[in-house]
C-alpha cells in the first residue's frame, strides 16, 4: 500500500517536472537553432520568461468571442498534461499510465487539437479558418501515424499500457527489431509535423499563408495565449520524450530509489538533448515544403509504421 | 339446393329486368340491389357446403365443393362491391358525357350476364357447360369494352373477341378430346362423361396420350383467358380501354375463374399422367408471364393498362404455384387468388377515380393526389403496396408462401421469381409515387368518390394478411387436398 | 383397318371429311369475300353431311338434330348474315392481296402431315370407323388459324374463326358421335351470338376507321415510341 | 414482455390518435407523442429489465397462418436494442411536439422551388399522417425486435421500411426527397425479399419458420455461407454498406429531422440486430472468412463514408454519411468478432462483440442528438446548408452546447461514449497476436490503421460541421436573427448529452448491463472487461491495457480548476476589442472559410475517391477579381455511375426489347398463339 502511494506520489511528482521541464526543452532547441544559423541566441530560459510575462498581462478579446474561445486554451493545456501524466519519463512502473494507455494518449491529444481547431474558427477570421482547416488535414493524416508506430511497440509487448511496455522493452535487453527501426522514423516525422516544425510548419513564422499552427491561436492574447503555447511544448516534450524512451528505454528507473531516479533523470535529460541536436539540425537544413506535398509526407509517415506493424506481425512473431 | 337456385338465378333475372329498365340512376340501384341479393345467396350457400361438406345438384349439373364454393362467394363479393362502385361512377360518365342512355341499359344488363356465366362456370360440374360459360363471359363483356365507342376501345374489343374467342376454341378441341378419352373408358352413357366429378374419379383411367395432347389445348385456350404471355396480348387492351367497373371485375374475377378451370384440367390431367408434364408447363408458362409482365409495367403511359400488366403478373406467379404443386403452394395459390382479386379490383376502382380527377388516364397527368383527393390518393397508395406484396396486407402472405414453396422443391427458381418481384415493384413505384405525391397541376378536381369498397376489400386483405379465418383456412385446406391430390398440410 | 373393310357410309364419311378439308384449303387460297363466303357455306353444309352419316352409322338419333342444327346454322344463317353484311358494307368484291399465296398453301399441307403426327395415338385409341378425321378436324381448326393469320380483311377473319368452330363441331362428331345435348345447344348459341357480335363490330370497326383493314386496329401497342 | 408489449401497443396508439390531427392539430402535438413517450419509457424499461434479469421470456400469437401463429420472445439481445429505441424514441417524443408546429403552419420552402416550376402555396401536409406513420415506424421496429419466427421479422421488418419509407417521402412537395423515398423504397423492398430468401435456406433445412427451429438447424457450410451472404446483402442494406449505401444519405436527410434521428439513430441499428441475431445467434458457430467478409466491408464503408462525409455540406447529409462511418466502424466489430470466435478465441471474440454492441449504443445516443440538434437549427433558421450558417453559439447557446457534445462524442475524444467503443474495437483488433493464419494476422492490423485514420478524419469533419455552423459570424440574414427552441426540445438533447457523458464516463456499469447479450450469444463473458471494479475497465486483462475514464474525467476537472484558480488568482480586465486578424481590418461574414474551403485540402488528398466536378470562372470584365469569381463545386458518389445506373439502364433496355413483342398487330397475336400452340403439340408428342 505504502509503496503503492509513492508509486502515484511519485508519477505526480514526474508530470510537474515533465511540465515544468518542457519550456526548457523549447528554449534549448530554439537555442542550438541560433547557434547553428550563427544568429545571437536568446537565454536558455527565454520561455519561462514569455510564459511569466503573457501570465501577467491583461486579456484581449475580439468582440464576439464566444465562451468556447475561452474555454478552449485550460482544455488544451488539461489534456496535455494529462498526456503528459501517462508517459514514464524518468521511472516505470508509473501507476498513472493505467490511467489511460497509448490510445488514450492519442485521445488527448485529438480532444486538443479538436478545441485549438474550433477555437481558431471562433472569431471567424479567415486565417483562424485556414489553420483549422490545414491543421485537421495534416492531424487526420499524422494521428494514425503515430498510432501505428505506437502499435508496434504495443504489439511487441503485447500491452498498450506505456510503462508496462517499456519495462517489457527493457527486461528484453538489446534486440535490433527492423520494425522498430521503420516505426521510429515514422514517429519522428510524425513528431516534426505535429508540433509544427520545419519541413511542415515554421513555428518561428507568421507569415500568413504558411503558418498552420500558429494561425489558430493568432486572436489569442495573455494567458490564454500562454496556455496554449505552454501546451504545444508539453506536446513537443511528449513527442520526444515518446520517442527517446520507447526506442532507446535505457537507464530509465525502475525503482524508487535516489539513485535510480538520478540516474532516470540525467539520461532521460541527455536523451532529450541529443534529440534536439539531430531536430535543429534538421530544422536547419531543410526548408519548409508547400502545404500540399505535407500529405506526401505523412502519408510516407503512414505507410512507415503500417509496415513497422506489418514487419512485426510477419517477421518478429512465433507462428 | 335452395341457395345454389338463387345464386345462378338472380343474375340472369338480373339480366332481363335490366335490360328492360331504361332510366340509368334506377337501373343502377337495382343493379346494387341484385348484386347485394347474389352476394347473400352465396354466403348461404357457402355456409351450407361449409356445414354439409360437397354438394351434387339433382341433375348431378351443379357439383359445389370447397374449391369452388369460395371463389363463388368471392365472385358474388367483388362483383357487388363494384357494381357499388359502379352506380357513381357510370353516372359521373355519363355526366361527361361520355355513354349514352341506350348504352347504359346494355351495360347494366351485361354486367349482370357476366356475373352469371362467371357463377355458371364456377358451380356447373360438366366440363362442356365449363366451356360454354367461359365463352359466354366473353360475348357478353366484348361489347362493354367497346361501350365508349373510340377507336381504341372497337380495337380493343375486337382484339378481345377474337383472340379469346379463337383461345377458347382450342378449349373446346381439348375438351372434345377429354370427352373421347373418357367415352372410351367410361362406355357412352350419354351426358355423364363430361361431368367433371366423374372425370375426376376415374382419372386414372384415361388414356394418358390423349389427355396430354387434350390438356395442351385447353391450356393454351383458357390460358388465353388467364392472360399468360405470350396469350396474353388482349388483355391490357381489354382492361384500358373498357369502362373501369368492367376492368375491375375482368381482373378480379374473370381472369380467377379462368384459372380455376385451368386448375380443374390440371387436376384431371395429374389423374391420368403420372408425369409432372402439366405442372412443369404451368410453371413455365406461369414464370415467364410473370417476369415479362413485370418488365412491361416500367413502359407503361396508361394507368389501367399499368394495373392490367400488374395482374397478368400476378396471374403468372399464380399459375406458377399451381404448377408446382405440393400442399404449401397450392394452399398459397389459393390465397393468393383471393387476395389478388380483392386489391386488384380496389385498386381498379381507385384508379377510375382517378383518371375521373384528372380527366385523363395518361399517367403522366395526373399529380398530386393525396392533395387534391387525399381519400384516392392515399387509397391508391396502398392498394399498390398491398399489391405489391408488402406486409400486413395478405398478398405478402400469399407470396411468401410461395417463395417458400419454391424454395423447398426449386431452390434455384426463387432467384428469378425475386428478381421479377423487384422489378415489377419498381415499375409500379416509379409511375405510381408522382401521380400520388407532389403537387397536383391546376385543373385536378375533386369527383364524388366512393371508397367504401376499396376501404372494405383493402381492410379484408390486411385482415387476411394478420390472420386467416378459421373457415377460410378450412375451405383452402380441403380444396388444398382436393387439388394436390390428398397432401395436406 | 383398310378402307375396303369399311362400309359404304364410312367410305362417304371418309370421302367428306377429305372434301371438309379441301373447303378449308379452297378458303385459305381464296381471296375474294364473296366466294369465299360461298365456300364456307359448302364446308358446313358437308359438315353437317357428315354428321348425318355418321348419325345413319351409329345411329345416334341426337345427332340427326345437331346435324339439322349445323345446316341451319352454318350452311344458311351465318353465310347468309356474312353476305348481306358483305353487300351493305360493299366489300363483296373486295379482293385483297395475300403475301406468298403458294407458301401458304405449302404451310397448309405441313400442317396437315402434323396434325396427322400428333393425332396418331389418339387414333390408335379409336375403335370408331370415323377414327382418322381427328387428325382431319385438328387440321382444319388450325388452317383456320392459319386462314385469320393471313388476311387482313375483317370479314375473312370471320370466316376463319367460324371455319375453326366447324373443325371444333367436326371433331365432336367424328370422334365421339358428338357432345351431350346440352353441349352441343350452348355451342350453337354461342357460335349464334358470336355470329352476331360480328355483324355488330363490322360496323363498329368501319364507324371508327372507315375500313375493314384491322390491319389498321394497331393504336394500341407496347412498340417503342 | 408485458412492458414490451405496452410499448408496441402505446405506439400503435400514438399513431392511431394521431388520425384526428388533421381537424384537431394538438392531437398530435399532444396526445399522439405523449403516448409516443410511453411507448419509448416502456420499450427502455423492457430491455433494461431484460438486460438485468438475463432471461428469456416467449410467447405466441394467435396471428398469421394457420399453422404458424406468431412468435415472439424477449432476450437481452432484443432487449439492449429494445432500450436503444426507447432511449431515442423518448427523446423524440419530447422534442416533437416543438418540432411539428412547423408542418402546422404549413411548409413555405424558401430554397426548394417545386419540380413542375409552378407557384406554390404553403403545402399543408396532413399532420395525422406523420403521427401515424411515426407511430407504426416505431412499433415496427419493436416488433422485429421481439420477433422469434421469419415470418412475424419479415411483417414487422417490412411495416418498419414502408412506414419509414412514407415518412421520408413526408415532404413531397420538392422533387429531391420524392427521388429520394423512390430509391429508398425500391433498395428497401429488394433487401428485404434478400433478407426472406436467407431466412428460406435457414428454413429449408429446419423445415419451420420459427427461430427455435432454425438454431438447431445444421446446414452445410456451403449453404450456411449462402445463407450468411445473402443476410450479409439484406441487412447491410438496410445499414448502408458500402455500395449499397446509397440510398442512405437521400433518405435520412429528406424526412422530418426528428425521423431522420429515428432512422438513422435507431434503424439501422435494428438492421444490425438482425444480422447479429442471424449470424451469431441462428447461424451458430460462424466461419472466419466470414468474419474477414464483414471486416473488409466494414473498413472500406468506414473510411468511404467518412470521406464523402467531409466533404458535404448539407449539415443533414453530412451526418447521414457518417451514420454509414459508423455503421462501418460496427462491421469492423462483428467482423472481428466472427473471426476470433470462428478461430477459437471466444473471450477476445466476446471483447469485438462487446465493442460492436457498445458502438451501436452510442451511436444511437449521438447521432439522435446530432439530427434533433441539426432539426432544431433547421427549425429556426431553415438553412440546410453549412455554408450559409454560422455563429449560432451566440443565437443558440444550449442547443450549440448539447451538439458540441454530440460532435466531441461521435468524433471519439476521451472521456466520452465514442471513444469508449473505438477504444474496445481498437484493443480487440491489436490481439491479432493470438491469431495462427498469417491472412489475418496481417490484414487485422491494416484494419486498425484504417480505422485510426478514419476517426482521425471524422474529427476534421466535426470541427468543419461545428466551426462553420456555430461559430465565426453569421452567413445569412434568417441566421443572425435565429432563436433558441423551445423547451421541449432542448430538454431532449439535453437527456441525450447527459448520456453521452454518462456512458463514456462509467463504461464499466454499462458494459456490466451488455454482458449478458455476449454472455447468451457466446455462452461466456468476457472476463477481466470489469475485473478490477467499476473504475477500471480492462477488456482483456489489467496487464494488456486499462482505462479508467472516472480517473480520466477527474484528473481533467482538476487540472482545469487549478490552472483556472490559479490564473484567477488576481482579479483582471478582459478587454474586448477588435480581432486583431494580422493587422487587416473590416472583418465580415463573407470573409471566413467556407464549409467547402474547409475540406479542400483533404479533397486534394484523396481526390480519387470522389466524383468531382470543379470549376472556377471569372467572369470577364469585372472589375476586381476577388468579387466576380465563382466558385462551383459537385462531389458525387462514385456507386451510381458505376453500379446502379448501369442496372437500371440494363432493365429499361429489356423492357424495351420485351416490349416489341407486343406489336399491336392482331395477326401478330393469333400466330403467337398458333405457334404456341404447335410448339407445344410438338414437345408432348
Amino acid at each position: 500500500m505504502v509503496d503503492n502511494l509513492n508509486a502515484w506520489l511519485d508519477s505526480a511528482l514526474q508530470t510537474l517536472l515533465f511540465i515544468a521541464g518542457a519550456p526548457l526543452l523549447a528554449g534549448w532547441i530554439k537555442r542550438l537553432k541560433c547557434h547553428l544559423q550563427n544568429r545571437a541566441a536568446p537565454s536558455l530560459f527565454q520561455p519561462y520568461r514569455d510564459l511569466v510575462k503573457l501570465f501577467a498581462k491583461d486579456v484581449v478579446l475580439a468582440e464576439h468571442a464566444s465562451w468556447l474561445f475561452r474555454a478552449a486554451p485550460y482544455i488544451v493545456f488539461g489534456a496535455m498534461v494529462l498526456s503528459a501524466a501517462v508517459v514514464p519519463l524518468v521511472a516505470v512502473p508509473l501507476p498513472a499510465s493505467a490511467i489511460a494507455d497509448v490510445i488514450v494518449l492519442a485521445g488527448f491529444f485529438a480532444l486538443a487539437r479538436f478545441f485549438q481547431a474550433l477555437a481558431g474558427m471562433d472569431i471567424g477570421t479567415a486565417f483562424g479558418g485556414m489553420g483549422a482547416s490545414r491543421e485537421m488535414t495534416v492531424a487526420s493524416l499524422a494521428e494514425p501515424a503515430m498510432l501505428m508506430a505506437v502499435f508496434t511497440l504495443t504489439m511487441t509487448a503485447s500491452t498498450t499500457n506505456l510503462s508496462i511496455a517499456i519495462r517489457h522493452i527493457l527486461a528484453a535487453g538489446l534486440v535490433l527489431r527492423p520494425s522498430f527501426l521503420f516505426a521510429l522514423l515514422s514517429l519522428a516525422m510524425v513528431t516534426v509535423a505535429e508540433t509544427g516544425h520545419i519541413p511542415v510548419d515554421n513555428p518561428a513564422t507568421h507569415l500568413e499563408l504558411t503558418m498552420l499552427h500558429e494561425a489558430m491561436v493568432l486572436e489569442y492574447s495573455a494567458r490564454h495565449l500562454a496556455l496554449m503555447e505552454w501546451a504545444s511544448m508539453i506536446k513537443l516534450m511528449i513527442y520526444a520524450v515518446l520517442i527517446s524512451n520507447i526506442f532507446l528505454p535505457w537507464g530509465i528507473a525502475s525503482r524508487f530509489t535516489v539513485a535510480a531516479i538520478t540516474v532516470g533523470t540525467l539520461a532521460v535529460t541527455a536523451k532529450l538533448a541529443l534529440l534536439s541536436v539531430l531536430l535543429a539540425l534538421w530544422e536547419t537544413v531543410l526548408a519548409k515544403m508547400r502545404l500540399f506535398r505535407v500529405p506526401q509526407f505523412l502519408g510516407f509517415a503512414f505507410l512507415l509504421a503500417l509496415l513497422g506493424v506489418l514487419t512485426h506481425v510477419i517477421l518478429e512473431t512465433a507462428v | 339446393m335452395m341457395p345454389l337456385d338463387l345464386v345462378l338465378w338472380l343474375p340472369l333475372a338480373g339480366v332481363l329486368l335490366l335490360a328492360l329498365v331504361p332510366d340509368h340512376r334506377i337501373a343502377g340501384r337495382i343493379n346494387v340491389a341484385v348484386a347485394a341479393a347474389t352476394f347473400a345467396a352465396s354466403v348461404w350457400l357457402a355456409w351450407n357446403v361449409l356445414r354439409t361438406g360437397p354438394e351434387m345438384s339433382p341433375g348431378k349439373l351443379f357439383y359445389i365443393d370447397a374449391f369452388n364454393v369460395y371463389l363463388v362467394a368471392l365472385t358474388a363479393f367483388v362483383g357487388m362491391t363494384t357494381a357499388v362502385f359502379s352506380r357513381p361512377y357510370m353516372e359521373h360518365e355519363v355526366g361527361r358525357g361520355r355513354v349514352g342512355r341506350q348504352r347504359m341499359r346494355l351495360y347494366h344488363a351485361m354486367y349482370q350476364g357476366f356475373l352469371f356465366a362467371m357463377l355458371l362456370a364456377l358451380t356447373t360440374n360438366n366440363m362442356g357447360v365449363l366451356w360454354v360459360a367461359m365463352e359466354a363471359a366473353t360475348l357478353t363483356t366484348v361489347l362493354l369494352v367497346s361501350l365508349y365507342r373510340t377507336p381504341e376501345s372497337v380495337e380493343a374489343a375486337w382484339k378481345y373477341f377474337i383472340l379469346c374467342g379463337v383461345g377458347i376454341a382450342q378449349a373446346l378441341f381439348g375438351t372434345v378430346l377429354l370427352y373421347f378419352a373418357a367415352e372410351r373408358r367410361l362406355g357412352a352413357e350419354h351426358g355423364d362423361t363430361l361431368l367433371w366429378s366423374v372425370l375426376h374419379n376415374h382419372a386414372a383411367q384415361l388414356d394418358p396420350a390423349v389427355l396430354a395432347i387434350a390438356f395442351v389445348f385447353l391450356l393454351v385456350g383458357y390460358g388465353t383467358k388467364v392472360g399468360l404471355v405470350p396469350l396474353h396480348n388482349w388483355l391490357p387492351d381489354a382492361h384500358s380501354e373498357g369502362p373501369t367497373p368492367m376492368s375491375a371485375v375482368l381482373s378480379g374475377l374473370l381472369l380467377n375463374v379462368a384459372l380455376y378451370a385451368l386448375v380443374r384440367v390440371k387436376m384431371l390431367v395429374d389423374g391420368s399422367l403420372h408425369t409432372q408434364l402439366a405442372g412443369h408447363l404451368m410453371m413455365g408458362f406461369g414464370l415467364v408471364s410473370f417476369l415479362v409482365a413485370g418488365l412491361f409495367l416500367h413502359r407503361q403511359h396508361d394507368i389501367k393498362r399499368m394495373f392490367s400488366y400488374s395482374s397478368i403478373e400476378h396471374m403468372g406467379l399464380m399459375t406458377f404455384a399451381f404448377g408446382i404443386g405440393g400442399a404449401l403452394a397450392t394452399f398459397a395459390a389459393l390465397l393468393h387468388m383471393t387476395v389478388h382479386s380483392l386489391t386488384k379490383s380496389a385498386i381498379f376502382v381507385t384508379v377510375g377515380h382517378a383518371a375521373q380527377i384528372a380527366g385523363t388516364q395518361q399517367i403522366e397527368h395526373i399529380r398530386g393526389l393525396i392533395l387534391t383527393q387525399p381519400p384516392v390518393g392515399w387509397g391508391l397508395l396502398a392498394g399498390t403496396l398491398a399489391i405489391a406484396g408488402f406486409p400486413p396486407f395478405g398478398v405478402f402472405m400469399s407470396e411468401f408462401l410461395v417463395l417458400n414453396a419454391t424454395m423447398k422443391s426449386w431452390p434455384w427458381l426463387t432467384v428469378p421469381l425475386l428478381l421479377g418481384l423487384v422489378i415489377a415493384f419498381a415499375g409500379l413505384l416509379r409511375h405510381l409515387q408522382p401521380m400520388v405525391y407532389g403537387i397536383p397541376p391546376a385543373g385536378q378536381v375533386r369527383v364524388r368518390a366512393n371508397m367504401l369498397p376499396v376501404a372494405v376489400h383493402l381492410a379484408l386483405v390486411l385482415w387476411l394478411g394478420l390472420s386467416i379465418p378459421l373457415f377460410l383456412s378450412g375451405w383452402f385446406e380441403q380444396a388444398t387436398r382436393l387439388i394436390s391430390g390428398g397432401l395436406s398440410l | 383397318m383398310h378402307l375396303s373393310a369399311l362400309n359404304l357410309y364410312g367410305q362417304g364419311i371418309l370421302v367428306s371429311a377429305a372434301l371438309v378439308l379441301f373447303t378449308s384449303f379452297v378458303m385459305l387460297a381464296q381471296t375474294r369475300i364473296q366466294p369465299l363466303i360461298y365456300a364456307f357455306a359448302w364446308q358446313g353444309a358437308l359438315l353437317s353431311v357428315t354428321t348425318a352419316l355418321v348419325a345413319l352409322v351409329s345411329g345416334h338419333s341426337h345427332l340427326y338434330i345437331s346435324a339439322l342444327l349445323t345446316f341451319g346454322l352454318k350452311a344458311l344463317l351465318i353465310p347468309w348474315m356474312l353476305y348481306r353484311m358483305a353487300r351493305r358494307l360493299h366489300i363483296q368484291r373486295e379482293v385483297e392481296t395475300v403475301s406468298h399465296p403458294s407458301l401458304i398453301m405449302l404451310a397448309g399441307a405441313v400442317l396437315v402431315v402434323f396434325c396427322y403426327y400428333v393425332a396418331l395415338p389418339v387414333a390408335q385409341l379409336s375403335t370408331l370407323v370415323t377414327r382418322n378425321t381427328i387428325a382431319v378436324s385438328m387440321a382444319t381448326v388450325l388452317l383456320g388459324m392459319l386462314l385469320m393469320i393471313t388476311r387482313r380483311a375483317a370479314v375473312a377473319q370471320v370466316i376463319g374463326f367460324m371455319s375453326i368452330e366447324n373443325g371444333l363441331f367436326f371433331a365432336a362428331v367424328a370422334s365421339t358421335y358428338g357432345m351431350p345435348m346440352i353441349v352441343e345447344l350452348g355451342v350453337a348459341f354461342d357460335v349464334l351470338v358470336a355470329a352476331v357480335l360480328f355483324g355488330i363490330f363490322f360496323f363498329q370497326i368501319r364507324a371508327s376507321i372507315d375500313s375493314l383493314d384491322i390491319d389498321r386496329l394497331n393504336r394500341l401497342s407496347e412498340k417503342a415510341e | 414482455m408485458m412492458l414490451a408489449y405496452a410499448a408496441v401497443v402505446a405506439a400503435l396508439l400514438s399513431g392511431a390518435v394521431a388520425m384526428a390531427a388533421d381537424r384537431f392539430p394538438p392531437a398530435l402535438r399532444i396526445g399522439s407523442f405523449s403516448l409516443l413517450g410511453v411507448s419509448g419509457a416502456a420499450a427502455l424499461g423492457a430491455g433494461i429489465l431484460a438486460l438485468l434479469s438475463d432471461s428469456r421470456s416467449r410467447a405466441q400469437l394467435p396471428f398469421g397462418l394457420p399453422w404458424l401463429s406468431w412468435h415472439l420472445r424477449l432476450d437481452p439481445l432484443s432487449g439492449l436494442f429494445m432500450a436503444m429505441v426507447g432511449i431515442s424514441v423518448i427523446a423524440v417524443s419530447l422534442y416533437g411536439p416543438g418540432y411539428v408546429r412547423e408542418f402546422e403552419r404549413g411548409v413555405h420552402t424558401p430554397h426548394h422551388a417545386p419540380s413542375d416550376g409552378a407557384p406554390q402555396p404553403a403545402v399543408h401536409h396532413s399532420l395525422a399522417a406523420l403521427g401515424l406513420f411515426t407511430g407504426l415506424f416505431v412499433a415496427g421496429m419493436l416488433a422485429v425486435l421481439l420477433a422469434d419466427d421469419a415470418f412475424v421479422f419479415m411483417i414487422a421488418w417490412e411495416i418498419m421500411s414502408v412506414s419509414s419509407y412514407l415518412l421520408v417521402v413526408y415532404q413531397h412537395h420538392n422533387s429531391t426527397s420524392r427521388q429520394a423515398a423512390f430509391i429508398y423504397l425500391l433498395l428497401a423492398h429488394a433487401g428485404a425479399l434478400v433478407i426472406l430468401l436467407a431466412f428460406g435456406v435457414l428454413a429449408g433445412s429446419a423445415g419451420s419458420f420459427t427461430f427455435a427451429a432454425m438454431r438447431t438447424a445444421h446446414l452445410s457450410p456451403v449453404w450456411a455461407s449462402v445463407a450468411f451472404a445473402l443476410a450479409l446483402i439484406g441487412f447491410g442494406m438496410k445499414a448502408g454498406i458500402v455500395p449499397l449505401h446509397v440510398w442512405l444519405p437521400e433518405a435520412h436527410p429528406a424526412a422530418p429531422s426528428h425521423i431522420s434521428a429515428l432512422m438513422s439513430g435507431v434503424m439501422i441499428k435494428v438492421a444490425i440486430y438482425g444480422l447479429i441475431r442471424f449470424v451469431f445467434d441462428l447461424l451458430g458457430t460462424p466461419q472466419w472468412s466470414w468474419g474477414l467478409a464483414t471486416l473488409t466491408i466494414g473498413t472500406a464503408t468506414a473510411l468511404l463514408a467518412v470521406l464523402y462525409a467531409v466533404q458535404q455540406n448539407d449539415f443533414k447529409r453530412l451526418l447521414a454519411y457518417s451514420s454509414v462511418e459508423n455503421v462501418g466502424i460496427i462491421f469492423m466489430g462483428l467482423g472481428l468478432g466472427m473471426i476470433f470466435i470462428a478461430t477459437g478465441h471466444p473471450t477476445i471474440g466476446a471483447v469485438a462483440l462487446l465493442a460492436a454492441l457498445y458502438h451501436c449504443l452510442n451511436h444511437s445516443v449521438f447521432k439522435t442528438l446530432l439530427f434533433l440538434g441539426a432539426g432544431a437549427v433547421l427549425y429556426r433558421t431553415h438553412e440546410r446548408d453549412l455554408d450559409r450558417l454560422g455563429g449560432l453559439i451566440r443565437r443558440m447557446p444550449h442547443t450549440a452546447l448539447f451538439m458540441l457534445i454530440g460532435c466531441l462524442a461521435i468524433s471519439g475524444l476521451p472521456p466520452l461514449n465514442g471513444f469508449v467503443s473505438e477504444w474496445l474495437t481498437l484493443q480487440a483488433a491489436l490481439q491479432v497476436s493470438v491469431l495462427s493464419s498469417g491472412v489475418l494476422r496481417s490484414i487485422i492490423p491494416v484494419a486498425a490503421a484504417l480505422l485510426a485514420l478514419t476517426t482521425a478524419i471524422v474529427t476534421a469533419t466535426f470541427v468543419k460541421a461545428y466551426g462553420v455552423a456555430f461559430l465565426g459570424q453569421a452567413r445569412t440574414r434568417h441566421v443572425a436573427h435565429a432563436r433558441e427552441v423551445s423547451i421541449g426540445m432542448r430538454a431532449a438533447m439535453a437527456l441525450l448529452a447527459l448520456l453521452c457523458v454518462a456512458l463514456g464516463v462509467v463504461p464499466t456499469l454499462v458494459i456490466r448491463l451488455i454482458n449478458p447479450v455476449t454472455r447468451n450469444l457466446l455462452h461466456l463473458g468476457p472476463a477481466g472487461a470489469t475485473v478490477r471494479g467499476w473504475l477500471w475497465l480492462t477488456p482483456v486483462s489489467p496487464h494488456v491495457a486499462s482505462y479508467s475514464a472516472p480517473l480520466v474525467v477527474a484528473a481533467m476537472a482538476s487540472t482545469l480548476l487549478l490552472a483556472y484558480v490559479l490564473l484567477h488568482l488576481r482579479r483582471r480586465a478582459t478587454r474586448r476589442s477588435q480581432p486583431w486578424d494580422c493587422g487587416f481590418g473590416g472583418l465580415n461574414a463573407r470573409m471566413q472559410y467556407t464549409s467547402t474551403a474547409f475540406s479542400q485540402p483533404l479533397r486534394r488528398v484523396f481526390a480519387p475517391v470522389w466524383r468531382t466536378e470543379e470549376q472556377v470562372s471569372l467572369p470577364a470584365g469585372s472589375a476586381d477579381q476577388a468579387s466576380g469569381m465563382r466558385h462551383q463545386l459537385h462531389i458525387t458518389d462514385w456507386s451510381w455511375p458505376a453500379l446502379y445506373q448501369p442496372v437500371g439502364h440494363l432493365v429499361l433496355v429489356a423492357a424495351r426489347r420485351v416490349g416489341r413483342i407486343q406489336t399491336g398487330s392482331i395477326r401478330v397475336y393469333l400466330a403467337y398463339s398458333f405457334f404456341t400452340l404447335l410448339l407445344l403439340l410438338w414437345l408432348i408428342t
